[in-house]
């Protein structure tokens, strides 16, 4: 056991490593500096703030450097909040991503299993129809309108909710809600598909024989057996979520990771673009090993195969 | 014992009937050709016979035509600019009771108070251009983006993903690792880097999608075949020596139908959007060219004031979605020989 | 020598309206927004707005921006200067460290030469001043301690030019100018700058909070000289990056200043009556590179600047507040000795209808021997910069008979990037002030200037930037002023303005006194009030 | 060994790991070996190992140990890619279930025209639609059924489809897996006929595994008795009816039900007592010990060695541990 | 005579496919009494199945119509019960073993949850004893270690195992009627004999009354007193089992009979199947669905379809062949009873 999870571990090292080494490469490609007010830089002041980072220095030491201080723990400072650590900005932000990520999963997956479930159950019904066209809706109309709507109605017509900023909880019912319709999209549609799939197995019959309720068999039965595509999409949603969405965090005014990233990118604020993306993809990784483990716990068979067992 | 008995047989049954006839061996057998209807028939007669997917089609067809079509209805072009007319909302004389009435939201007839003799149907943005040829022109491009992300998404994802899930094992791990190390690496890098290297326009658009556009579908699709290739059917047909491309084809690939039509279906949005993002940031499509996704990234910003401007092309994406999905459920329900209504 | 100001007069303070009955009804806690997150309170370090603004109302130099964004005296008490004009001594008056440290002339020449030590981004600032050797400490060439600035006593401090400088007064108040407190920064380390208790204020005001990337608050500084005149109790600052989102806030009462409304917004809220429209200082026009062979006829620069309807480009496409821009210079940012605004003397240079364009570029093509002209326009990834460079489009395809223009978008970094290699037909660009006088959009054109990007040269040009910057006389310096954009424009149509941005704001009616300033920091709360 | 043998199987072993510290001993140490056009017959407990063994013939399985040779070639070494097409069309699987070894999305034609797309891929697809009505008129299905779905089909008529499916590549071995078990007497008997027919026609040989040992009997030239992973008896079929030697094959022999509801009311069976052990830990010794009505302490502690105690007639059983001995008591002692 | 515990009565079941109606069941009839056991044999795809999962209600609803007939379970007509009633019946009143043991156990659900299911449903009673209950019926059907064997999944055991499985679970409840659909197929004959004799024990106990399908005839002999041999969709012929074995009215049952092998048969010979292929059930029926394989046809078989016949008490067939008219000077007499 301890063997599977060093091995584990050693391929999400190699893995992580070199995400960072093509990340660290291309990033070096991207046109400009990192440095602020671009367009006032003389060659001068290049020359000497060049020097003064080390970034005049070829790109394999500069990778070198970055890699030991990496492993020494230091994820370097941001060239745009001058001297701010990345882990530092990284922990700050990461919090409200994940709080609003986490609830527009949590009850995304609820409401769009319950109307799976259900439109599945009633397929081809007027009910089955609207859910479909909902789920439809909601992943053809990207979730910023959404966003949009729900502030200026709910947050400035009713007054219900605070319309932005991040103050107290209350603050992130509305971000999370916004965020939640694409996942109910998403999970209604992978539900609905897979327990028609189900549904039409054998074993749902002897279940049925056996007089359990019908919540029974299809709970028991039918959904657990019809959860692998919802699993598999919604790992990596989660994760996207969860480390923050730009739209939805500015809208808001969530201080969020999500426009954080995307902003290091432009202004080559190196150090910080490397941090994110180690954070991400490490998530992104642990959680793909999640989905597999979940994959095991939802149908032994992948979990013995997987587990490398049988021939 | 409730058997129907009858002791007598009906009278018109004739007592010569009553004679045995010569029983020749191998007559039962019958002898009569396969009925014509090929499966793939079959499957479109089922198809056809879903309730929503006529509609789907014409729907299609109808926006399709029109996204060629639509523009030259009307004299305007979709980049012909005439700030005189900006910001006018849209405007059909026979269709005033669905709101084309060019009035805006505080009820002021805008085509009056500016003197505008000409109606734009579904407005003009704050260039002055019609929307009605930018929506379609937009749709034109929107569908193209969509056509080809299915197509990404079924030649690499697809691909992807059951060969990975068939050889299992090593071939799976390493496979998996790369997809992990392509969704780390930040696209957005990646992105400007093509702007660098490429002409930015349609090849590029597909280039950036092509990164990561497939990893959804990609794991979709493993995720379904690691279920799936244990099975018995999976085994006899290896006993028979199938091809490992056949059995993936014809076994494992039909069977994970579902959930890939289902992927498909969110990959045509995600990409329409994504195109808007990269027509953006200089790797898309060059202005004044919009596609849909763009069109409603611009009219989000104004949906207080001008919600047609967001809310035709919202519409517009919708109905496309729409179909589609009514479409592809429909050819879900048909490849699958068990759904019978 | 002559005093620029005199300690007799407590601030160039205006007088605040109501000053009998006294707003205490009126809880004196100011909500506003901002769009981006202070990026370092480090003075040494500061190059954006945002974190000018906070150490503008948290901090104070020798000089302040007063109302009309001109310097005042303000730590410095008084400020003498030699006859060669080359040497500038401060008396400083008697102000406090927020940990009860007195502020010395020690706190400004540690602070100054620090700016150039930790490789700032505005030591450029010093050498734009005349200060002595701050031109080759910046090459290398010297030491930062070479700086000519002495602290003679506590109480005293020494600043040497190298040359005659007119603009050494009006940097001043910049971040980069600011007392140090040694002590202080070296207790902080590298946290120096980093969080609201790990910057010392000897201002108005002080940091009491920030929580990153979502808001920071000030607090009134009991312990400021001029402590009696800062009627605000609490400023909190929000960030909000969405326009749209700010204004929602704005209507629910949470904020009580929202900027930059787009043009929807614009429309939506236009006749409200806390709806304002301001100017701001940055220009946007378009860089012609000579490399192009077109590009070096006179004609069709002018038909270019002519083509371009920019009325309707500000009023109706962008309708965010931007207003027509026919000069270097934006209006409102700079008045003349004798009270007249820049833009207004030197009026609207080159405008011209389409017809006189089509002229010029009839003219043009023909020297030229050619029947058209295909070229493209490089614009940054910001949706304003784009819906310009559509509207650009329009104008000179329909405007200029055989003109294609191709618009390719790229990302900021990007653009500069091409700008400096040439590797552009036309960029649409855009400049804002380093410093509140005409010559920061001047300057930039002198031959082989770092900013020039577009190999403009004038050799007369040259000669007129050097003689005004040695010119102390400001009435004739303004001529100069006026006659380089002139030549610039005018003459050589060197390049094509298209507008100056502007703000459409929501500022309650409540709000008094909020000063802003065109360059540096955004604000100044010292004399704001809620009444 | 006899130049006849097509198959030889020598020490099979085929284990699954349940998990890190447990192993099912599927298949433990098998030999037989099968002549050319002959038909094996494997008989034994569900659940004691026969699928599996016919499944690792094929290389759905891949041996834990031990040799597989076919045709003089040995095959439990290939891999996958390599040669796997070439011995498919050799050797063919009817499978056990006909319920899970058809593919739910394809039609019969397609399910059966797969094997002949493999393997005679030259075949213009007019010859291999007829090829296929006649697979299916020869499995007793009718031509207008071919494009329907398995799910269409009755359980008897998909084992069929699964027969006509494995004739189709026309090997020369098929592993027939409990071919009949789910169809009617008189549709077996027709499959019976066929296969033997097949046999007579093109000298396949079969491994036929099946619980009815009346039909095994029928079609089997030998006999091989499984108990719980091993072999324990195997013999001419006449031969281990007439003297079963195993006390497991004599509880087999008596408890075939008879189609005769006098004498089957009448009849006396061995009741094996106890419980079937288990497979992840079968019991020393004689596997069987633990309910054999016959049992001494020996077998207990001792596995018994699967030898040859009469001609052509292989035991593994302490009873008859030297060659010959206690047989003769023993064979009155059955033949009561 | 005891009112029977469950009656069929002329149930109609034909299947919506896209190749039209397939009529797969056609007016079967049967009763059962408690404590009987009633056979049904038959050609494969005769509608055995069907019928079994007619009367549990478990064909699927969209594409199934049952044009009439009833299903009478002690006198309430299970067709027409509200879901809810249903449900309560289906494993504790009337439960079923399914001919499929492959697919019929869900490959996600550990066998012992399965099997919990069921009793927890109902028998009120602790989870302890529930337990002890599922265990032993593993036991039961002999399913070595089986305390451990709870916890395997479907695809660990062996094809007799997962049957054996199917039928600890119909078992559970003491249902009054089983309906076991090839119970024993999968199974080596000692372990099937074990399971018959659990049967038949439960029986004794209980009175349940069942229903067996199965192509084994000695299976056949051995339990039931009744037998209804299908063809087509319908019963043929129908008696108590002496009859239907040593009286046999129906050429379709003297088919049956004389296809099987014997143990004293010599090995070669070939068997004598029923030749030709079942009728087309999408297809109209004219006449006897079985004349057209039948050595006996007359005329009249290929255009009237014979009526049911009692040839003794509660022995009745489908045969124009019982006819007078056709007895008249036919060379039957030696056939008949064969
Ligand atoms: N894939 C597998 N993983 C784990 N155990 C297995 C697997 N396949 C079979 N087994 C186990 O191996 C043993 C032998 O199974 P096998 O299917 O060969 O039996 P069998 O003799 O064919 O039985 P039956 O007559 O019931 O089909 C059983 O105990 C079964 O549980
Ligand atoms: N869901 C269905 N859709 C269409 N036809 C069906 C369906 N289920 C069964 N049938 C048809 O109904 C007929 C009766 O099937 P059934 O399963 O009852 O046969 P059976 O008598 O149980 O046969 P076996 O002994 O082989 O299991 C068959 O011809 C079959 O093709
Ligand atoms: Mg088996
Ligand atoms: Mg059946």
């Amino acid at each position: 056991m301890r063997l599977f999870f060093l091995k584990r571990l050693g391929v999400m090292l190699t893995t992580l490593f070199i995400i960072a080494t093509v990340t660290f490469f291309l990033m070096k490609l991207l046109p400009g500096t990192p440095y602020s007010n671009p367009e006032r830089l003389t060659e001068q002041q290049l020359t000497s703030l060049n020097q003064k980072y080390g970034l005049d220095q070829p790109l394999s030491v500069q990778y070198v450097r970055y890699l030991s201080n990496l492993v020494q723990g230091d994820w370097g400072v941001s060239f745009q909040f001058k001297g701010r650590l990345v882990t530092d900005i990284i922990l700050d932000r990461i919090g409200p991503s994940v709080l609003i990520g986490f609830q527009a999963m949590v009850v995304g997956s609820i409401i769009g299993l319950g109307l799976g479930i259900l439109s599945a159950l009633r397929q081809n019904t007027l009910f089955d129809f609207g859910a479909v066209t909902l789920a439809v809706l909601g992943m053809s109309v990207p979730s910023f309108v959404f966003a949009a709507l729900l502030q200026y109605y709910v947050g400035v017509k009713l007054g219900w909710l605070p319309a932005g900023l991040w103050e107290d909880y209350t603050y992130s019912i509305m971000p999370s809600l916004a965020l939640a319709v694409t996942v109910v999209a998403a999970v209604a549609r992978f539900i609905r598909t897979e327990m028609l799939e189900v549904l039409s197995q054998d074993y749902i019959l002897s279940a049925r024989a056996k007089g359990i309720s019908e919540t029974e068999v299809v709970w028991k039965h039918v959904v657990r057996n019809s959860l692998i595509p919802v699993v598999t999409m919604l790992g990596p949603m989660a994760v996207s979520i969860m480390t923050g969405t730009l739209v939805i965090e500015k809208i808001f005014s969530v201080p969020g990771l999500g426009e954080q990233f995307i902003l290091s990118i432009m202004v080559n604020d190196y150090s910080v673009i490397m941090g994110i993306t180690l954070f991400y993809s490490t998530l992104f990784i642990l959680v793909v090993l999640l989905v597999d483990l979940i994959y095991g716990f939802l149908d032994p068979r992948i979990r013995e195969r997987l587990g490398g067992s049988t021939g | 014992m409730t058997m129907h008995v009858t002791r007598l047989a009906p009278e018109e049954i004739r007592d010569d009937l009553f004679i045995p006839e010569p029983f020749v061996e191998g007559v039962a057998v019958e002898t009569a050709a396969p009925p014509a209807s090929a499966p793939w028939k079959a499957a479109l007669i089922r198809l056809l016979k879903n309730r929503g997917v006529l509609p789907a089609i014409v729907m299609i067809l109808v926006i399709a035509v029109m996204a060629f079509v639509g523009p030259a209805l009307t004299s305007y072009t979709y980049d012909g600019q005439n700030v005189a007319h900006s910001n006018l909302p849209p405007k059909i004389p026979g269709l005033v009771w669905l709101g084309f009435d060019g009035l805006d939201n505080k009820g002021v007839d805008l085509y009056a108070q500016r003197n505008v003799p000409e109606a734009h149907w579904f407005g003009t943005d704050e260039f002055g251009r019609d929307m009605w040829t930018r929506v379609w022109k937009g749709t034109q491009i929107s569908l193209f983006i969509a056509l080809i992300a299915a197509l990404l998404d079924l030649f690499i994802g697809v691909i992807y993903g059951s060969l990975s899930a068939y050889y299992g094992g090593k071939v799976d791990s390493v496979m998996q690792r790369i997809i992990e190390i392509l969704v780390g690496i930040p696209n957005l890098i990646v992105i400007i880097l093509f702007i660098l290297i490429l002409e930015p326009g349609i090849t590029s658009i597909i280039l950036a999608m092509a990164i990561t556009g497939w990893v959804g579908m990609a794991r979709i699709v493993r995720g379904q075949i690691l279920q799936m290739k244990g099975q018995e059917f999976v085994l006899a047909a290896r006993s028979l020596g199938v091809s490992n491309s056949r059995i993936m084809l014809k076994h494992l690939l039909p069977n994970a139908m579902g959930p890939i039509i289902v992927t498909l279906m969110f990959t045509l949005p995600t990409a329409i959007f994504f195109e808007a993002f990269l027509s953006f940031i200089g790797l898309g499509l060059q202005a004044p060219l919009a596609s849909l996704g763009v069109l409603i990234n611009d009219g989000y910003k104004s949906m207080r004031l001008f919600p047609y401007k967001l809310v035709i092309p919202a519409v517009m994406i919708s109905l496309i979605m729409i179909s589609f999905n009514l479409l592809a459920d429909g050819l879900r329900d048909a490849l699958d020989p068990k759904m019978t209504k | 020598g002559c005093n620029f100001g005199s300690a007799g007069k407590d601030s160039g303070a205006p007088a605040p309206e109501g000053k009998s009955g006294e707003p205490a009804a009126v809880k004196q806690v100011l909500n506003v927004s901002t769009g981006a997150e202070i990026a370092t309170l480090d003075a040494a370090q500061i190059s954006d707005a945002v974190s000018s603004t906070v150490v503008n109302n948290i901090n104070e130099g020798l000089y302040r921006f007063d109302d009309k964004s001109q310097p005042i005296l303000a730590i410095a008490e008084e400020h003498k200067e030699s006859e060669d004009h080359l040497t500038h001594t401060f008396l400083l008056r008697d102000a406090k460290w927020a940990n009860g440290d007195p502020v010395t002339a020690q706190d400004f020449e540690y602070g100054w030469k620090r700016v150039l030590r930790e490789t700032g981004p505005y030591g450029v600032a010093f050498e734009m001043a005349g200060i002595a050797n701050a031109g080759k400490i910046l090459s290398g060439e010297m030491k930062p301690d070479d700086l000519g600035v002495k602290a003679v006593d506590a109480k005293t401090l020494e600043v040497k030019l190298d040359r005659i400088s007119p603009l050494f007064v009006p940097l001043l108040p910049l971040a980069t100018f600011l007392p140090q407190n040694q002590k202080f920064i070296e207790q902080a380390g590298d946290q120096y700058g980093l969080e609201h208790d790990k910057v010392l204020a000897n201002g108005p005001f002080v940091l009491s909070d920030w929580k990153h990337d979502q808001s920071w608050q000030y607090k009134k500084n009991e312990s400021y000289w001029d402590a009696a005149n800062v009627k605000l109790h609490e400023i909190n600052v929000y960030i909000v990056k969405e326009p749209s989102a700010a204004v929602n806030l704005y209507e629910t009462g949470k904020l009580d200043r929202v900027a930059g409304l787009t043009s929807s917004l614009v429309d939506a809220y236009k006749g409200n009556d806390d709806y304002e429209k301001i100017g701001t200082s940055t220009t946007i026009f378009l860089r012609l590179n000579p490399d192009v062979v077109a590009f070096r006829n006179e004609n069709i620069r002018r038909a270019i600047s002519m083509a371009v309807d920019r009325e309707s480009l500000t009023k109706v496409v962008l309708n965010d507040g931007s207003m027509p821009l026919y000069g270097l210079v934006p209006t409102g940012f700079s008045v003349s000795p004798d009270g007249k605004d820049f833009r207004e003397i030197n009026g609207d240079l080159n405008k011209g209808t389409p017809e006189e364009a089509r002229i010029f570029w009839k003219k043009g093509l023909e020297e030229l021997g050619q029947i058209g002209l295909e070229t493209s326009v490089i614009v940054a990834d910001q949706e304003y910069m784009r819906q310009t460079a559509e509207y650009l489009k329009a104008q000179l395809e329909t405007n200029l008979p055989g003109f294609v223009l191709k618009l390719k978008t790229v990302p900021f970094q990007q653009r500069i990037k091409q700008e400096k290699a040439f590797e552009y037909d036309m960029a649409l660009s855009t400049w804002g002030p380093d410093y509140i006088d005409p010559m920061t959009y001047l300057d930039m054109w002198v031959t082989g200037g770092h900013a020039n990007r577009m190999k403009y040269s004038n050799p007369k040009f040259d000669a007129l930037v050097a003689e005004a910057n040695k010119e102390l006389d400001s009435g004739k310096r303004y001529e100069m002023l006026l006659q380089l954009e002139k030549m610039f424009i005018e003459q050589d149509a060197a390049a094509v303005p298209l507008f100056q941005s502007g703000e459409v704001i929501l500022q309650s009616k409540k709000i008094k006194n909020l000063i802003m300033h065109l360059s540096g920091p955004d604000f100044t709360y010292k004399w704001t009030y809620l009444y | 060994m006899d130049k006849n043998v097509l198959l030889e199987v020598k020490n099979l072993t085929k284990h699954f790991q349940l998990s890190s510290n447990k192993t099912l001993r599927a298949v433990d140490d098998v030999s037989f070996y099968i002549r050319q056009g002959e038909t094996l017959g494997l008989v034994g407990e569900s659940g004691c190992g026969k699928s599996t063994v016919g499944r690792t013939l094929l290389q759905l399985y891949k041996p834990t140990s031990g040799v597989i040779r076919f045709a003089g070639e040995t095959i439990s070494d290939r891999t996958e890619t390599k040669g796997h097409k070439a011995y498919t069309s050799q050797m063919q699987m009817i499978f056990q279930d006909p319920y899970s070894s058809l593919n739910p999305r394809m039609t019969v034609t397609d399910i059966i025209s797969e094997g002949l797309i493999t393997h005679r891929p030259n075949l213009a697809k007019k010859e291999r639609q007829e090829k296929v009505m006649e697979l299916l008129e020869l499995v007793g299905l009718s031509r207008k059924q071919a494009n329907r779905y398995p799910h269409e089909f009755s359980g008897g008529q998909r084992q069929r489809i699964g027969i006509a499916r494995a004739l189709a590549v026309e090997p020369s071995f098929i592993v027939a897996d409990e071919p009949i078990a789910a169809l009617d007497v008189s549709i077996q008997a027709q499959i019976v006929n066929l296969l033997m027919e097949l046999q007579r026609q093109k000298k396949l040989t079969y491994l036929f595994i099946a619980h009815d040992l009346s039909m095994v009997k029928h079609i089997s030239d030998r006999i091989a008795v499984m108990y719980l992973g091993q072999l324990i008896e195997l013999a001419s079929s006449e031969e281990l009816y007439a003297r079963p030697l195993h006390p497991y094959t004599e509880a087999l022999l008596s408890a075939i039900p008879l189609p005769d509801p006098l004498q089957e009311q009448a009849r006396e069976r061995i009741v094996l007592q106890g419980e079937v052990p288990n497979p992840i830990n079968p019991p020393s010794g004689c596997r069987f010990h633990t309910r054999c009505p016959k049992a001494i302490d020996i077998c207990g502690m001792v596995t018994p060695v699967f030898t040859e105690v009469l001609p052509q007639h292989y035991v593994k059983c302490h009873l008859y541990g030297e060659r010959g001995r206690n047989l003769d008591d023993n064979n009155k002692m059955v033949s009561v | 005579m005891n009112p029977p515990i469950l009656n069929v009565d002329n149930l109609h079941v034909s299947f919506h496919t896209q190749r039209g109606e397939v009529h797969a069941v056609r007016g079967v009839s049967f009763s059962l009494q408690k404590g009987e056991t009633l056979a049904i044999v038959g050609e494969s795809g005769s509608g055995k199945s069907v019928t079994a999962k007619a009367i549990m209600r478990l064909l699927p609803k969209h594409s199934t119509k049952i044009s009439s007939g009833q299903i009478l379970y002690e006198g309430q007509n299970v067709l027409a019960l509200p879901p809810r009633r249903m449900q309560g019946i289906r494993g504790a009143e009337i439960s079923m073993v399914f001919q499929d043991p492959m697919t019929s156990l869900n490959p996600t659900m550990t066998i012992g949850k399965q099997l919990l299911e069921g009793i927890n449903k109902h028998q009120s009673g602790d989870q302890k004893a529930a337990v002890s209950k599922a265990v032993s019926m593993l036991q039961m059907v002999g399913i070595p270690n089986a305390e451990e064997r709870m916890k395997a999944y479907a695809h660990h055991f062996s094809g007799g195992m997962r049957q054996r499985v199917g039928i600890a679970m119909a078992l559970a409840c003491d249902p009054k009627v089983l309906i076991a659909d090839e119970p024993t197929t999968a199974l080596d004959v000692t372990v099937q004999a074990q399971i018959l004799d659990l049967m038949k024990e439960l029986q004794k106990k209980t009175g349940t009354g069942i229903i067996l399908i199965t192509h084994d005839l000695g299976v056949v002999a051995n339990m039931a007193q009744k037998v209804a041999v299908m063809y087509a969709g319908e019963v043929v012929e129908t008696g108590p089992i002496a009859e239907i074995f040593y009286r046999p009215k129906h050429p379709y049952t003297w088919g049956l009979l004389r296809s099987m092998p014997r143990l004293d048969s010599e090995r070669g010979e070939a068997l004598i199947p029923i030749q030709g292929t079942p009728p087309d059930l999408s297809l109209q029926q004219q006449g006897c669905p079985f004349a057209p394989r039948c050595a006996h046809v007359m005329k009249v078989c290929k255009y009237y379809s014979p009526q049911p016949t009692e040839v003794s008490h509660g022995h009745m067939a489908k045969c124009w062949l019982l006819d007078q008219r056709a007895q008249k000077g036919n060379r039957l007499a030696g056939v008949v009873g064969g």
